[in-house]
């Protein structure tokens, strides 16, 4: 189980939920439990999603391993200048 | 159309332009030096400045047809047989450029400006390129170049 | 590619990394040579020219491009009639780029000639009629976010709100970052401030206007030579707006004349591919200063209000925004970022940042460095250093008691790794700047400033030539001497000097695909894949020295530029260097090269804090800095000069938004000021020398520990030179 | 678009009163190729006058200067005469644009631009300069002040020019002084100017000024109130205040996006008290 905390738009869009439990071992396992379980999120992760696991974001990177434990946050995808 | 003959960097050149034809669209699209740039067209950022009779000014604010007659210096003429001017020379080593596409404008003015001041202050290589704008160094390097080449050349 | 735990960079001794080497495109640029988006030319080519509106909202009702049509010497003209509905997701960038049923801001272009003069260009655009139905239009943020306001969008309903909105507004959505609960953080504090602030837009400025070269012929196939920070993502969108197979579409990157971001989208390029394809020639596009000003992309302007609560101590117990950006006539404004960024600096309990994304009709924003940043940093700042003169405490001990560090929970979610932010304060008050005396009619101010900073897709391959030397190619647009950087970390890697190293920006069909230069990336992303790339290099050339000792390749080590057998046990055979391998490389097996891809991630946060010292004319107002000094953290500086360029350059775009820097929109609703006469950039005789201290906490996700330089040093000058114009001596 | 550069004075007045459509004179081109490219002016001729013989040259004249319509900025600033004599309207001219623009702009042109915001109109009004003016019917002499007429306006009839500006002498104990307020330290158009000149008698009583602000109506405005504050003075403290509220009395500006009203009124009191102390100072000789 991987804990996931949310913010913004994904948290309005889990009905208000700040945090998730998901069964999930990467990245991609991830986003698609995300999906299925809050439709809502579906449009967004696919625009664009940020994972950070334990402090270090990734903006693509599907199967990049969850270890157990770790800390999982999901932010926008970001852009620079 | 107008025919001009000038000399440009020394050489003589002859070419036709249109009546209001600016020399920097002359130099940049009829004679393919395309070291001075247009950055404005209106004299507020000095990327196209040039020498008119060893006065800088900016290119895009005069007529190719004024050019009759007159010596034009641009970037391309301040190396001479391919050895680099001090100013180029301050320019790499300070790292005064980072984009590079206001250096032409800056060498050709600070020439100009150490021609008529071979020893300036600070303020006054500020006051003397204001009229140059950069948007990448935030002017530091630029002035620290310009003094150190001031300094070289008074060295000879 | 992470930083070895055993590889410390801060001690270890670099051959090449961390000095100063000459710039491998300098010589170019300082002699006129070097070639920017306008300077290319083809034969045969034609010049384009695009008409705008002039009006800030209007419906089309027709275009009528026949008059112009038979101007002797036009040779094509298009309109949204040539742009056809594709990628949905690309709907906004293709409706910005021409103008569909409606005119959306002042500078919006609606139709566009390619002709055989400039002068043949501009006399048929005064010849094509445009039917215009004028619509009450809104400029300002707090007014388009209004009940009653001018609706640009009739389909845009607020996102991220329950219940989902019925009726259309300009707001285009929600956000929301934080943790804890703000409300029960102020009720612990002793001193609670509220304040609003307003930010105008400002424009990234870049010296060089946009400008392209489009040759497409009969047979679909084009050549796109282009100014730009992307040039793979210009291939890809131009690719999908005109319709053409990418692999059709050949785009160069030309030098390129700045950008910080806002060379980061398309605006005139498909219209020179549109033009180029129907008159069957190449056309040149150059946007005026007029046209860059009006219809580029400057960044969103901000209404923002911020409440923060402070115990005596100087503890900060509570911390809220509410942030409100428009950014043009489109929804994506930075707003996330300006709310994930807000409270970045801070380790807090309850803090919550809400952020509004707003359509105004103006040009669509664009990146500009630190996107979303400055603004909201500005507001954050300003009220933590009022709550430390209120509390009596000096500002930077203020900041250090909340600092963020390692292990801290963001304001926006993660929790951070190893950060820099207490390293630069430390760093900033004991420069000699924090304490020097100051002059009648000056204070001085402080501010901190972060950034996300960010990793992305890189492809990069080196090719180690007959002579020992090496080619370097990369796929990502050298914005301010990152060539150099790049031939270092090569050079570095392979053991060999500088300048035997030659980096080039490829072009899209001679590499493989690679983000734009954005996000303050490029020596990390591009950095980590040079290295990668040599090392894939150097395994090769290992492998070639096994082979002509007739050894393992493991029993093969590469150092000091020269493969030698790893141990007595391998065997005893004479290093071979680079060269001697290179020379041979045909008989032993053929080329030697090294490439690397990667979507590269750990870019590591970066973070600022700037003193500044103004002097105000008691009379006029007007402000003079007298003193500004940059403290950041740049993990590891590979070439330190370009740096320090990086910070002072940030700065300096700063202190132009601090102080002069506006867009000024008249009530009619069009640009007041769309050139460098009154759109006052700082010239030189406004600024000081600017100080810098490069502070290096290496980032554990890059091999040598490099941070991403490019945007933090933007973030902290409007929040410091406003307290430093407050003429307070507030330290 | 035809471009002519005639030799002769003559030859310059007979191009404009032809019958060539809209003819522009070009001397420093610096407003003209602004105003062309931004399509604001559309000339059919051009009409360069550098090449006369005369326009180019500064002139000592009965004690004072004779300043050609193309004398550059930067050949102003050059001329140790004009310096020491006139040093105000040498640093008006020389604060228009950057170096580049003083190598081209121009007294005459700058006056005969017509804005209200020219940085050098000022301080040539404030010196007491005129203006010669030819045309079809001969020459006149005009003050400074009676050119402009408007934005973009001037008094200048069909097929004139302004072939030459005069610097009266200077009389003894005099000095002058321009200052204008930018948000910037260079390349603004003045939100404010004021020129002040000045002459002491023996005692150090101020015996004459002239007093002219920038930016603050539809052309640049003398200020005889201003003035009337200075003379009978010893130039002290109290006449400076008087003749500060004076000048803000005299504003008529607008609100742009440049400056405001309010801006304007306020700051062309201090900058016209602050020339009167520079010129005050050139007056004594110090």
């Amino acid at each position: 189980m991987v804990r996931v905390k949310l913010s913004g738009p994904l948290k309005v869009a889990a009905g208000g939920e700040a945090e998730l439990e998901v069964e999930a071992a990467n990245i991609h396992q991830l986003l698609t439990r995300l999906a299925e379980l809050h439709p809502k999120m579906k449009p967004m992760l696919e625009r664009g999603a940020a994972v950070a696991i334990d402090g270090q974001i990734y903006r693509d990177d599907w199967f990049r391993a969850i270890p157990e434990g770790s800390e999982v946050v999901i932010l926008p995808r970001m852009v620079g200048g | 159309m107008v025919r001009v003959t000038t000399r440009i960097n020394g050489d003589e050149v002859t070419f036709v332009c249109e009546p209001d034809e600016t020399l920097l669209d002359v130099l940049r699209d009829r004679l393919n030096l395309t070291g001075a740039k247009e950055g404005c067209g209106t004299g507020d950022c000095g990327a196209c400045s040039v020498t008119l009779d060893g006065r800088v000014v900016c290119s895009c604010l005069v007529l190719g047809a004024e050019a009759e007659g007159r010596q034009v210096g641009t970037v391309e003429g301040i190396a001479r047989n391919g050895k680099l001017h001090p100013l180029q020379e301050k320019f790499l080593e300070f790292a005064a450029l980072q984009c590079g596409v206001c250096t032409p404008g800056f060498l050709v003015a600070a020439k100009a400006l150490l021609e008529r001041n071979p020893d300036p202050t600070e303020a006054e290589i500020r006051f003397g390129l204001a009229g140059n704008l950069c948007r990448c160094t935030g002017y530091d390097k630029i002035v620290r170049a310009v003094q150190a080449a001031a300094a070289a050349m008074r060295k000879g | 590619m992470p930083l070895d735990a055993k590889f410390d960079p801060a001690t270890h001794h670099f051959r090449l990394v961390g000095t100063r080497p000459l710039r491998p495109d300098g010589y170019d640029k300082v002699v006129g040579r070097a070639r920017f988006g306008a300077d290319a030319s083809a034969p045969g080519m034609l010049v384009g020219r695009i008409l705008r509106s002039p009006h800030p909202h209007a419906r089309i009702r027709a275009i009528d491009t026949a008059r112009a049509a038979k101007l002797p010497g036009v040779k094509a003209i298009v309109t949204r009639d040539d742009f056809k509905d594709g990628d949905p997701s690309l709907k906004d960038v293709l409706v910005n780029v021409m103008a569909r049923d409606k005119a959306l801001y002042d500078g919006h272009a609606v139709a566009a000639v390619a002709a055989t003069s400039a002068s043949v260009a501009r006399k048929a655009l005064k010849l094509i009629r445009v039917d215009y139905e004028i619509l009450p239009h809104v400029t300002d943020v707090d007014e388009a976010m209004k009940p009653g306001a001018p609706i640009l969008h009739g389909d845009m309903r607020t996102e991220n709100i329950e219940p989902a909105p019925k009726k259309a507004s300009n707001v285009a959505s929600r956000c929301e970052f934080g943790h804890g609960d703000p409300e029960q953080g102020f009720k612990q504090a002793d001193v609670v401030i509220e304040r609003r602030f307003k930010t105008e837009a400002t424009h990234q400025g870049y010296i060089e206007p946009h400008a392209c070269l489009a040759s497409v012929g009969s047979d679909g196939q084009g050549e796109l030579w282009v100014c730009t920070q992307g040039h793979y993502m210009v291939r890809n969108t131009c690719a999908a707006l005109v319709g053409m197979d990418v692999s059709k579409l050949r785009v160069t990157a030309s030098e390129i004349g700045g950008g910080f971001g806002g060379k980061t989208t398309v605006f005139i390029e498909p219209v020179a591919l549109a033009l180029s394809r129907k008159a069957g020639k190449p056309v040149k596009l150059v946007m005026s200063r007029e046209e860059v000003f009006r219809a580029s992309g400057p960044t969103s302007s901000a209404s923002m209000t911020v409440k923060i609560g402070v115990t005596r101590h100087g503890r900060i117990t509570g911390a809220h925004a509410d942030i409100r950006f428009q950014g043009g006539a489109f929804a994506g404004s930075p707003i996330e970022l300006g709310a994930m960024s807000a409270f970045a600096c801070y380790d807090l309990e309850h803090v919550k940042a809400v952020g509004w994304d707003v359509v105004t009709n103006r040009p669509k924003q664009a990146a500009y460095r630190a996107p979303g940043a400055p603004m909201v940093a500005f507001a954050v700042e300003s009220v933590l250093d009022e709550l430390a003169h209120k509390i009596g405490m000096d500002p930077v001990e203020l900041r250090l008691k909340n600092t963020a560090k390692e292990g801290t929970r963001s304001s926006y979610g993660p929790k951070y790794n190893r950060i820099g932010l207490a390293a630069c304060l430390e760093a900033a008050r004991r420069h000699p700047h924090y304490e020097a005396p100051l002059g009648p009619n000056q204070g001085r101010g402080i501010a901190a400033g972060f950034w996300f900073n960010f990793g992305g897709q890189t492809c990069v391959s080196l090719n180690v030539n007959i002579d020992g030397t090496v080619a370097l190619a990369v796929g990502t647009p050298d914005i301010g001497g990152s060539r150099a950087s790049m031939c270092m970390m090569a050079a570095e890697e392979l053991g060999i000097e500088y300048d035997k190293v030659r980096a080039i920006v490829a072009d899209t069909s001679s590499l493989g695909y690679n983000d734009i230069s954005e996000g303050s990336r490029v020596t990390f992303s591009t950095g980590l894949a040079t290295i990668a790339a040599a090392r894939d290099a150097i395994g090769k050339l290992c492998a070639r020295a096994a082979k002509i000792w007739g050894i393992a390749p493991e029993a093969v080590v590469w150092e000091n530029g020269r493969a030698r057998p790893a141990g007595p046990n391998a065997g005893d055979f004479a290093p071979l260097s680079l060269a001697e391998i290179a020379k041979t490389a045909a008989k032993t097996g053929g080329p030697i090269a090294g490439h690397h891809e990667v979507n590269a991630d750990g870019a590591g946060v970066s973070f600022a804090v700037h003193l500044c010292d103004a002097e105000v004319d008691p009379e006029t107002g007007r402000v003079t800095i007298k003193r500004y000094t940059v403290v950041q953290d740049a993990g590891k500086a590979i070439h330190p000069s370009y740096v320090e360029g990086q910070f002072q350059g940030g700065a300096a775009q700063g202190i132009g938004w601090a102080l002069n820097e506006e867009y000024v929109y008249g009530r009619d609703g069009r640009l007041q000021n769309p050139g460098f006469l009154d759109y006052r950039i700082p010239v030189a005789s406004d600024l000081p020398m600017i100080d810098t201290v490069i502070v290096e906490v290496p980032n554990p996700g890059h091999p040598y520990g490099v941070r991403g330089v490019g945007e933090t040093s933007i973030v902290p000058p409007l929040a410091a030179i406003d307290k430093a114009k407050a003429g307070k001596k507030r330290r | 678009m035809r471009y002519e550069a005639p030799t002769t004075v003559k030859g310059a007045v007979k191009l404009l009163a032809g019958k060539a459509g809209l003819a522009r004179v070009l001397a420093g081109g610096t407003d003209l190729l602004v105003q062309m490219r931004t399509d604001r002016v559309a000339p059919d001729l051009i009409v360069d006058v550098k090449r006369i013989a005369g326009m180019r040259r500064i002139e000592a004249k009965a004690g004072g200067f004779r300043i050609g319509a193309a004398v550059s900025g930067a050949e102003l600033g050059e001329h140790k005469g004009m310096r020491k004599a006139w040093p105000g309207v040498v640093e008006a001219a020389c604060l228009i644009g950057s170096t580049q623009v003083q190598g081209r702009a121009t007294l005459a042109g700058n006056l005969c631009n017509a804005s209200p915001a020219a940085d050098s109109v000022p301080a040539l009004i404030a010196a007491g300069a005129a203006v010669v003016v030819v045309g079809p019917r001969g020459r006149r002499t005009v003050p400074v002040e009676q050119i402009p007429v408007g934005p973009g306006r001037t008094s200048l009839k069909r097929g004139e020019l302004v072939e030459a500006i005069l610097l009266p002498k200077r009389p003894p104990r005099s000095g002058d002084a321009y200052l204008r307020f930018i948000p910037r330290s260079e390349m603004d158009i003045a939100v404010v100017g004021a020129g002040v000149s000045l002459t002491l008698d023996r005692q150090g009583v101020c015996s004459a000024a002239r007093v002219a602000l920038g930016a603050v109506a539809e052309r640049v405005i003398r200020v005889p109130e201003a003035e009337a504050a200075l003379i009978g003075t010893k130039v002290d403290g109290e006449a400076l205040e008087r003749m500060a509220a004076s000048c803000s009395a005299a504003c008529r500006p607008i609100d742009d996006k440049r400056g405001t009203r309010e801006f304007r009124i306020k700051v062309a009191g201090v900058l016209a008290r602050r020339a009167a102390a520079i010129a005050l100072k050139r007056a004594r000789g110090k």
